[in-house]
């Protein structure tokens, strides 16, 4: 079961850095940068899980004999790294507004006065 | 009470950035905040050299009083031995030195208060990192500490070029933190734990399995975006020509630091790789690489502060292949470089923003001549660029010298011609630094004066002072190395090679010997210098050669010459405000037979840094696929 | 994009109706966070989901009007201060910092059973709502900036003339 | 050229990535074996509940949290007490983050003095 998370999250990475590879409008690097955040929470998240757990949270009156828990510490991991996440997709469309509005392009091959 | 320093020291920083947003317009408020954190910050590492450095004592510190149980870190743990109080004092003395520079600096910008907010998170992410002793708060300071770069390099809203840089530095740098965070999830996954000493006990253990290299891989190669190695070193040179100076002086005189500092505690500390010949030629590899590629790429700039900027990466390499030699000498040269490279650095692009200040540019066709009218940035820029390029008495001969000496000593020791080379890569990029530091002396400071810059003044006193402190700092540590080895840098190298204090400060007593058993310190920590480099002999030497030189010129101007040659422009030259007639060559073209005769070498590196910033991602990932294969085969 | 100053009734109406309902569920989310699921930064994120529904009734004009940038942009700072200082009441009680005290009152599931974990909830509330208040008033002014004057929002935190 | 070293590098990771995670699936232990934390047990009697073989901080966090932080959502206690210098890290984030996004999208403004551009490379 795992596995397929790991397997997913890798392919997750590897679709993420494809397409901030090749794809030439700015808006969609950002959106690559997005996937790969993506697959990185599906990987943390999926480290942390335990078959047949439940949600970490003492709720006296929920809880029964034998019950286990999952493993709180990559949720807290995880969502620390979604707060990242959102605050890189933040400043880089922030940054891709003021390039479009300074070169009149979203491409990135077009973006390239620094050079050599 | 000591044990509270390194967290104030932390925190300082960023509760005065937060009190810059709350005091608002008000300048002197502003300074104050800005000085009083600055100083704070720097005074409270200052505090710590005693205890640690000294006395050889190692603070731990755990968040919340969180300490192990049942030999688990369950907190974040700070912990400063002798490397972290190492990168923790150069980081607070150059935000210190730079902070100082900036109040009149940035005056010509608008919104000062939201400059000083970055600039100070920028400054406390970096001591966030280096004091850390957790994989994930370290992360997480990467994050702060870039996106406070990224920021401060788009600050500049009247330099066209500075939102294109930012922008490339983001997607390059959160490219970097991915890998490092990829990195500490899998690790995560194997040992169960994100305190630094405790995954170094439990992965010696363990071993070395293939999730564990590949982690390996990523950290390593994470940590080297952040130091800027070679495929990733485009958008420092974009970065830093964008920044304001200030700005520029922590991205390369503590930004890097942090990366240098990153691919030390993986490689020596957590994964204990150094201690294979292969991980060592792959760093050396890597750090003659970014050497060579970038003192070539310097020598085709026509922009003061990108060429310093390709210097700054080369002398990264520098620390990065004395690094990998991974002996006493090699880690001492390279932590000597490292601080030498933060001082020098630090001037060179000071005196950079200096001139940007005064004339507006930085393009070296469009200055001249300045030595008259800012003599004593001239002076200090003379300072830096002796630094840089390995002149004594200067700092930078004595690290120099260190690493060439630990190159060749590993040659002698290994029998293998490659580090022979090595030693060779490493004289020679010396001498390319010198070349070009000839052309931006020559085309900045020298040569003709241009009429636009009649009217330019010396900068304010208040942007001098700092310069001078780190020029005199720069010579300083050049004539007393024994002084800084002693105090500064033996603790720090004893500390890289012998880390079973650092886990048992951390993981209590005994930790360390029941898990690294059987794990042999890399090396010695114990060198000696090889060859008659008294710093005492070189300072008299510099000074009668600089009586010589006085004494020449007095002679010259004194008439006596006179009767032989006529006094005219011809006979003016290198004090600057000459006359052009007489040189066919420009300053900014000195080296115009080298380009030609490595045009195809310098065309395919131009072609390489094309500025598109997918190109950029994907020199990126295919170096990570390198370091991936590498380590898959040789670890 | 230019209209949505004279926006239609029913949006008007019912942006009316639901303000006080993402406010009062924002603020729940914040006060509940150390015992129930959820905590400062997603009820933050709620509670400035307003500035977005007052955007969509009334406009940039009418959101700016209701809410200034220069105060959340402060109150975002004022925010990080109170989370660093009730950590350092760590150091005052004589521990270390991040150190929660004033815990074991109550009991386990009372508001007040965490100590100072609950005041760092709120700290981080009131860090995130102004902030991420802040940062949707930014977008929204360059949505509805005129292409002559841009980003009239944008000098509200700088130090613009 | 540049698109097959892409595409061979892109191979090279994922071929790695899926083995280092298989490896990982396969051979390494889960981080938090729920059955040697039986948390009702735990809940009933916080204080004496015995954590000595644990297999990762989350054991001994879940049991930590109980008996002394009293909170009873694990992470939230996570996020705010064992790791709350992280969360001070991630609101410096976002406050940069937001600092950084005025920076850049404030009104451009020519330079003070000195009338010369940083001009085109």
């Amino acid at each position: 079961m795992m596995l397929v998370n790991y397997i997913g999250a890798v392919l997750l990475l590897a679709t993420g850095f494809y397409v901030m590879m090749t794809k030439e409008n700015i808006i969609k690097i950002v959106i690559g940068m997005g996937i790969i955040d993506y697959g990185l929470n599906l990987i943390i998240v999926s480290i942390g899980f335990n078959e047949g757990g439940t949600a970490p949270i003492f709720t006296m009156s929920e809880l029964k004999p034998g019950m286990y828990f999952v493993d709180p510490v990559p949720q807290a991991l995880t969502l620390t790294s979604i707060v990242i996440g959102a605050c890189v997709t933040a400043m880089a469309l922030t940054l891709c507004i003021k390039l479009y509005e300074e070169y009149g392009t979203l491409n990135s091959s077009h973006i390239r006065r620094l050079r050599g | 009470m000591i044990q509270h320093f390194p967290i104030l020291s932390i925190m300082v920083l960023f509760l005065g950035a937060f009190l810059v947003v709350l005091v608002g317009r008000s300048r002197i408020a502003r300074t104050a905040v800005v000085s009083a954190a600055v100083l704070t910050s720097f005074a409270l590492m200052v505090a710590l050299i005693k205890p640690v450095m000294i006395d050889g004592q190692i603070i731990s510190y755990w968040m919340g009083n969180w300490a192990p149980v049942s030999g688990y870190a369950i907190g974040i743990g700070i912990e400063v031995d002798a490397l972290s109080l190492f990168f923790g004092l150069l980081v607070s003395l150059a935000v210190m030195l730079s902070g100082f520079y900036s109040f009149k600096y940035i005056t010509q910008d608008d919104s000062p208060d939201l400059f000083f907010t970055l600039y100070l998170m920028l400054a406390g992410g970096v001591m966030g990192i280096v004091l850390s002793g957790d994989l994930f708060n370290i992360f997480v300071m990467l994050e702060v500490m870039t996106f406070a770069a990224v920021a401060l390099t788009a600050f500049r809203s009247w330099n066209p070029n500075a939102r294109e840089a930012a922008f490339k530095y983001l997607v390059v740098g959160s490219l970097g933190s991915t890998f490092v965070l990829l990195g500490t999830a899998l690790v995560y996954g194997q040992c169960h734990t994100l305190n630094l000493a405790q995954i170094s006990g439990l992965l010696s253990v363990n071993g070395i399995n293939p999730t564990m290299t590949f982690a390996f891989a990523l950290l390593f190669t994470g940590f080297g975006v952040k130091a800027f190695m070679t495929p990733f070193h485009p958008i420092a040179a974009d970065a830093h020509a964008a920044a304001p100076s200030s700005v520029s002086v922590l991205i390369s005189g503590v930004f890097t630091k942090t990366g240098v500092y990153g691919i030390i505690r993986v490689s020596y500390f957590l994964f204990k790789s150094m201690g294979m010949s292969s991980m060592q030629t792959g760093l050396v590899f890597i750090g003659c690489v970014s050497m060579f590629v970038c003192v070539t790429m310097a020598l085709n700039q026509h922009d003061f502060k990108r060429l310093l900027a390709f210097h700054s990466i080369s002398q990264i390499g520098y620390i990065l292949t004395s690094l990998g030699l991974c002996s006493a000498i090699g880690i001492a040269g390279g932590l000597y470089h490292a601080i030498n490279h933060t001082l020098f650095k630090g001037l060179l692009f000071l005196t950079a923003g200096a001139v940007l200040y005064a004339t507006g540019t930085t393009k070296l066709e469009k200055l001249g001549g300045l030595a008259r009218r800012m003599p004593q940035t001239a002076a200090l820029f003379m300072v830096g660029a002796f630094s840089i390029s390995g002149i004594p008495p200067f700092n930078g001969f004595v690290s120099k010298w260190m690493i060439y000496q630990a190159a060749y000593e590993k040659a002698a020791e290994t029998g293998s011609i490659g580090y022979a080379f090595v030693t060779v890569i490493a004289v020679v990029t010396s001498v390319l630094t010198l070349a070009s530091f000839v052309k931006v002396g020559q085309s900045v400071f020298f040569g003709e004066l241009p009429v636009e810059l009649e009217n330019v003044k010396e900068t304010p006193l208040s942007m001098r002072i700092p310069m001078w402190i780190m020029a005199a700092l720069c010579l300083l540590t050049g004539v007393l190395p024994g002084l800084m080895q002693q105090y500064i840098i033996n603790p720090a190298v004893r500390a890289t090679l012998d880390y079973k204090g650092y886990i048992d400060a951390m993981m209590g007593e005994g930790y360390a010997a029941a898990h690294l058993a059987d794990t042999v310190p890399l090396a010695e920590a114990k060198y000696t210098f090889a060859g008659a480099w008294d710093p005492a002999f070189w300072l008299v030497l510099f000074v009668i050669v600089l009586l010589g030189v006085t004494v020449a010129m007095m002679i010259g101007k004194s008439g006596r010459g006179a009767a032989t040659a006529i006094a005219d422009d011809k006979h003016d030259t290198f004090f600057g405000g000459e006359k052009n007639t007489f040189s066919q060559v420009g300053g900014g073209d000195l080296f115009w037979g080298f380009k030609y005769n490595f045009r195809r070498y310098l065309n395919v590196m131009g072609n390489a840094h094309s500025g598109v910033v997918n190109d950029y991602v994907t020199w990126g990932v295919i170096d990570l696929a390198l370091i991936i294969v590498y380590c898959f085969i040789f670890m | 994009m230019k209209n949505t100053d004279n926006s239609d009734l029913i949006v008007k109406c019912l942006a009316d109706k639901f303000l006080p309902l993402s406010l009062v569920l924002g603020l729940y989310v914040i006060l509940h966070g150390n015992i129930s699921p959820g905590g400062g930064f997603q009820g933050g994120v709620l509670v400035s989901s307003a500035v977005l529904l007052l955007y969509l009734a009334y406009g940039y004009k009418g959101a700016a009007a209701t809410i200034s940038g220069k105060i959340l942009h402060k109150g975002e700072a004022f925010g990080a201060i109170c989370y660093i200082v009730f950590a350092m009441l760590g150091i005052f009680y004589g521990f270390n910092f991040c150190r929660n005290v004033l815990f074991s009152r109550g009991e386990i599931g009372d508001i007040w059973s965490s100590g100072t974990i609950a005041l760092m909830n709120y700290a981080v509330g009131l860090k995130v709502l102004t902030g991420v208040g802040f940062l949707l008033m930014l977008v929204i002014g360059l949505l509805a900036a005129d292409p002559a004057e841009k980003a009239p929002d944008a000098s509200e935190g700088g130090e613009l003339k | 050229m540049k698109r097959t070293l892409l595409v061979v590098a892109l191979l090279i990771f994922m071929s790695a990535g899926i083995f280092s995670v298989t490896y990982m699936y396969k051979n390494i232990p889960i981080t938090y074996d729920g059955s040697n934390t039986d948390v009702y047990e735990l809940a009933h009697n916080p204080t004496d509940y015995d954590t000595s073989d644990a297999d990762g901080v989350a054991s001994i966090i879940v049991k930590e949290n109980l008996d002394k932080t009293r909170a009873t959502n694990n992470v939230t206690a996570i996020v705010f007490d064992f790791r709350g210098y992280d969360t001070l890290g991630e609101s410096f984030i976002l406050l940069t983050a937001i600092t950084g996004a005025l920076v850049v999208l404030r009104k451009s403004k020519k330079r003070g003095e000195g009338a010369a551009k940083n001009e085109e490379h």
